[in-house]
């Protein structure tokens, strides 16, 4: 077992990933409140593999992950509020409200997104990764994607560009051994995913990803060996998510004693554990990272509900990147500011305005209130039916401590 | 007859095809364990067992690759892909290779084979999971073209599509899967490809539209009844190839007047294309241009209030129904 | 002014570009070595080198991922996809990363990127190698369009292409490629985005086509005036998005007839799109209905025979524009 | 080096690989004299990988391949007559004229095409597989691709679909060391092909493609493991072609003496000397073998000179099966059978015929007579530029001896 960093850092991996955990659960909640939309995939779990990468990470390496990516995210110190807002669908999000929880961005931090496409940023890191090497900087990219990604055409197309390209690119992929519903050995051939790209010439290694310190090594080497030598590396961090894919999930593919053996091995518990039995923290700092967690997502919370959502005539906002020359329209509503009819509308837009806004009125779904449990009332379900358990599973935890989840 | 819900109709049509026919199976991403990431083929496992309801690792190309391989091997293989929002990765086996082997091959090998995908937004999925390409799917020759509005119809047309020789796109919206609706009892006669359903009958306007927007179609008669005295002929095309033009045709024959209101983009569209086909057939009968009520030409924003305005409403409808009667009432 | 073939202008465009920008890279396979399958990267090799000049495997989606992710690093990548053919096992890629990433991240990040492919049928490629998908890509918000039919719009709109900040899909024709014409000396002015090029005047009818369709137009409206007496006004949008209606629909206000001729397929294509705002922007100037002249609704054979009957010529053109008349002359 | 065959096998084995050879020798001058048009690819020098492995299947296992299979289609017993005639693109040819050279096609002998998308057979032959799998029958599907399509996501993607389902099907990588212009070593990181597959679970193996003997011997081996283990494997025929990639490729990427070094290495010639040198066969058996080649091919142009065009109004035939529903049309033009112009002109099905072959008439390409330089004359250019070089390296091939090429 490689041996702890020094106190700073350890109480630093320690609140990053407290953060990380409370962030998402409070997101589990704000949704099951109707405050955040969509989907929500939540890392719980998985909170080791990702603060023990972005933590050997420099600040002018470039990081891009999944749909699952508010932890990344915020590892990488995009503000906790910016998440919330996106989460929130407001103006202050990191994407303005535009992305979601699956399109979390924030440039400045390098951290290149969230993607709702499986495997859809595996050739976008390559891309990262050619920009530096382009320009003889000695930049990094992280691309971290899920099991499931494995099987996507992209992985095999993507491997043998990056390797026969030698770019500087750590691929790191996150083993929490399902993609969806289905078990690794049920979706892929190969089930030591760090060997998956050797046809490709790509070595791979595995490291533990519930071990924040393991995942730092592997991840530092992976770096090392891309930024000094040029050459892209596969890692594989064997982890588990212990809520399920997403907020719908009624995980009825795998049985609660493996989510009970594996909550055993929680990262943020056992890191804990471990720093105060190796006398580097104290229980003291340990329920201050807690409380420093617990107070920095009220405070998002609180942020996210006063921004405003996005006003109607944003709607074609950064659609297009406009260069000065004349002529054309670009997007065919431009002249017509609601569903397109015509030239007629862009003649009234007051009350183009005004059925927008009774659209957005006519709306089946309650804009505040208690959300509807979709797949008790023959609602529409969003993207993955909800059911009785998965209702039951969520309404049980309540606001808590960090680590409650566990 | 029953009531049921779209998903449970839709679940009834495979499981009585394959209970018919031995080389109906079902394959796709999380069909088999997990039932369907919407739970449309819940059950199927179970009673068909892991030969004939295959989990598949996510390969939307090779998923239909492989179905249009199986199909030429002399099985009726029914994909399922996720999400339309996928199915840009499997483009090209659809589009050069299952609409093309048929014709290329001169009729000497067959593609009979479904390839089912829900799309359509209303719940602030964002931009890479709210697509609807009808349009898209609507142009390309050597398919067929499936979008059921309601349960009934969701059943019946799925019969036909297992049993058809053609390859064909059948496009589920996220929003039916459980709006609820008679379905005729038992093993009901498939819905044929090509005939449209006249919703209701009208003599001020034709109103077209399929999946979410057919109800929405719907919804706007009434309140165009009800607030305008204005009464809407509803047609739902049911498919868009083979397409009952002829239907709408004659509705416009009758009323001189179109709406067609889908949830795509505007620009190249369901709608451009229908407007089209009316004006070039029926352009002496028109006493107004064809009104199109479509999505907003935007990568669907998740914030609810955009997405909800970047939708069409039967407002929307109603505004542009009207506009076809301007100066008339 | 030189005279030159479309091929060299495009390959001058990236040349210029790529000295005055370092930050503009050529990528693509068999772009190097090969200097392209049609030729128009020759030279570029040799005098940028590999690193600006690269060879990549046949991975369509990843070439284009790739692209993007180098764009989203401050880049400039032209990427060739060998043929537009290919481009449906990049359309992932294109439509929910590239043409939406500036919007879902709201503007955060920018997809500053040429993809350049040509395509259309008429040289017997047979069923997978004849697509013309121009239609398909002027469906997306956030690409822009570009379909050049002459060598100086080839190298004007890729030198614009190249400076735009939005990712932009050029699409070339193979029939065009060794089409001589005049183009502008040296450093010439990237030419817009969004402006219609009128090719000939006149009062009786408009006739808009792109492309290789752009030179088929003007070959019919000279039979037209020679043979009929008709003086057709000829419209190359050289754009789709954005796209120059103002032009067209100026146009049709003067000749109240308009006929587009495309070599894509019918249902749903760029004449369907055109047909539908024409009439709804100009109804009350239309005396008669849109024509439309598309190529058939199949995959292209690959008999030179019936190939020939799948493509529109001047002819079919004629014809239409004779009908949009009927009862006038 | 395994031992010969029986007499009666090493005659068939020779003659296949002659009529290969002499077949597309031919269509090379026929596509000189633009009566074959469209693309070209030619596989002249790969004949041992070709005749080798459909030398073993069964007459039930399925093959599958690319746009280089003249040879693929000959080898599995398709009368060449319909080949040629296919290439002239008439109604007697495989595909009824409407496939051309790159989609040959004949279900009968199981051959199932002919693609022209690279990689894009990788999956059929997964589903064919599947569908002997699904049956209980023991049959084989061989997918036969290039060094180049083992860099697409199909690859990937069908890999580990087919480790997974463990579905009976032979992968054999055809690796002539170029995808189009491009090397191995250009283009694929990984250079041992046979390797490529490792990382999904599926073991490989390399052979002389250049040597019909070891060719069946790996593809026997292959065969039975999916045979009787349902198990895929992957198999790499080291081969050469002697052409270039289409008939309009200059080879500026590769140099004159190693094609040299290949054309030693010829397979026909090199096993009739064998067979002659161990004396299983006789010089009057190889020179039989050669003229009976001469005889087919010269009877297949014949024939296809003789076939019809197809018909205009057969345009739209089997582009859909009809079923016996009523209502609702499938192709837009079925009302109106010329480029598709609205009702008015399906009521002038006589004047709209005359349209047609107006078109057909106004065509820049001449019916017969020789083949213009696109390259040289500013003509548009199809598909690949054609070169000076190239063109004259094609009219220097004179119609001659099989082998001549070599
Ligand atoms: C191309 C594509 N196919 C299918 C989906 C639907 N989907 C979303 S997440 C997911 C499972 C992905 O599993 P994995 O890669 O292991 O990541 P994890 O969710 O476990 O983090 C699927 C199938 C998608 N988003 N994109
Ligand atoms: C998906 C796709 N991309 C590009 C092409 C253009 N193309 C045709 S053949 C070829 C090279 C293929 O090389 P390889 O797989 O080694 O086969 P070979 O031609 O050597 O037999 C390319 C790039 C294509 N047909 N399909
Ligand atoms: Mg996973
Ligand atoms: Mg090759």
């Amino acid at each position: 077992m490689p041996p702890l960093p020094d106190a700073p850092t350890c109480f630093e991996l320690l609140a990053r990933m407290a953060l990380i955990r409370r962030f998402e659960e409070e997101a589990g909640r704000q949704y099951q409140r109707a405050k955040a939309g969509g989907f929500l995939h939540l890392a719980i779990g998985e909170e080791a593999t990702i603060v023990g990468t972005t933590s050997v990470m420099r600040s002018d390496d470039y990081l891009i992950g999944t749909y699952r990516t508010h932890g990344h995210a915020i590892a990488r110190g995009t503000d906790p509020r910016r998440i919330m807002a996106e989460l929130f669908g407001r103006v202050d999000g990191t994407s303005g409200g535009r992305g979601g929880s699956m399109h979390i961005f924030d440039a400045e931090r390098r951290f290149m997104g969230g993607y709702g496409i499986v495997g859809g940023n595996l050739p976008l890191a390559a891309g990262l990764a050619l920009s530096s090497q382009y320009r003889g900087e000695d930049t990094v990219t992280v691309c971290m994607f899920g099991d499931g990604a494995s099987n996507t055409g992209n992985f095999g197309e993507t491997m043998n560009l990056a390797a026969l390209w030698k770019l500087p690119v750590l691929f790191l992929v996150e083993n929490n051994l399902y993609g969806m519903g289905t078990a690794v050995e049920r979706h892929s051939a190969q089930t030591d995913l760090s060997q998956k790209a050797e046809g490709y010439g790509i070595p791979g290694r595995r490291v533990d990803g519930m071990d924040v310190i393991a995942v730092r090594e592997g991840v530092a080497a992976g770096l090392r060996t891309a930024r000094e030598a040029q050459r892209p590396t596969l890692l594989e961090a064997f982890t588990y998510r212990f809520r399920g894919h997403s907020a719908a999930d009624p995980e009825v593919y795998r049985k609660r004693e493996e989510v009970e053996e594996w909550r055993e091995k929680d990262p943020i518990e056992n890191f804990a554990r471990r720093c105060v039995g190796e006398g580097v923290l104290g229980e003291r700092e340990v329920r201050e990272a807690r409380e420093l967690a617990e107070q920095e997502v009220a405070a998002a919370v609180e942020f996210a509900e006063a921004s405003p959502e996005p006003p109607l005539d944003t709607m074609y906002e950064n659609l297009y990147a406009f260069t000065d020359y004349p002529g054309g329209w670009y997007a065919v509503d431009e002249r017509s500011p609601e569903p397109h009819r015509g030239e007629q509308e862009a003649e009234m837009p007051a009350r183009a305005r005004e059925l927008a806004e009774a659209g957005a009125a006519y709306a089946e779904i309650e804009d505040d209130g208690p959300r509807p449990n979709p797949a008790l009332q023959g609602d529409p379900v969003e993207g993955h039916a909800r059911s009785e358990e998965a209702e039951e599973a969520l309404n049980a935890s309540e606001p808590g401590a960090v680590g409650e989840d566990a | 007859m029953a009531e049921m819900r779209m998903r449970e109709a839709l679940r009834d049509a495979m499981a009585e095809e394959m209970r018919r026919d031995e080389s109906v199976f079902v394959m796709g991403e999380d069909v088999a364990v997990f039932e369907g990431a919407f739970k449309v083929t819940e059950g199927l496992l179970a009673e068909f067992g892991e030969r004939r309801v295959r989990d598949t690792p996510i390969s939307e190309n090779t998923i239909v690759g492989t179905g249009i391989g199986a199909a030429m091997g002399g099985l009726r293989p029914v994909v399922e892909l996720m999400t339309v929002n996928f199915s840009l990765l499997a483009l090209d086996q659809i589009v050069n290779h299952a609409a093309a082997i048929p014709y290329m091959f001169n009729g000497a090998t067959r593609v009979p084979m479904v390839i089912r995908m829900p799309g359509g937004g209303g719940h602030q999925l964002g931009p890479t999971h709210s697509h609807s390409f009808e349009a898209l799917y609507l142009q390309v020759p050597g398919l067929l073209v499936a979008c059921p509005s309601t349960p009934a119809d969701g059943k019946g047309l799925l019969k036909a599509a297992i049993r058809d020789d053609n390859p064909v796109i059948f496009i589920e919206h996220e929003s039916l899967y459980g709006v609820r609706g008679e379905v005729p009892d038992g093993e009901a006669d498939p819905v044929p490809f090509g005939q449209a359903a006249v919703r209701r009958e009208g003599g001020d306007v034709t109103i077209v539209g399929i999946l979410k927007m057919a109800q929405v179609a719907e919804e706007a008669a009434r309140k165009l009844s009800e607030e305008h005295g204005v009464e809407a002929e509803v047609i739902d095309p049911r498919t868009l190839r083979p397409l009952d033009l002829d239907t709408i045709l004659e509705s416009v024959a009758k009323t001189n007047r179109a709406v067609i209101v889908e949830e795509g983009w505007p620009h190249g569209g369901v709608g451009a294309n229908l407007s089209t086909l009316i004006t070039e057939q029926a352009f002496d009968h028109l006493d107004a241009p064809v009104q199109r009520v479509t999505g907003a030409d935007v990568h669907m924003p998740y914030s609810k209030r955009l997405e909800q305005a970047a939708i069409p409403h039967s407002e929307h409808v109603v505004s542009a129904a009207l506009a076809t009667l301007e100066g008339v009432i």
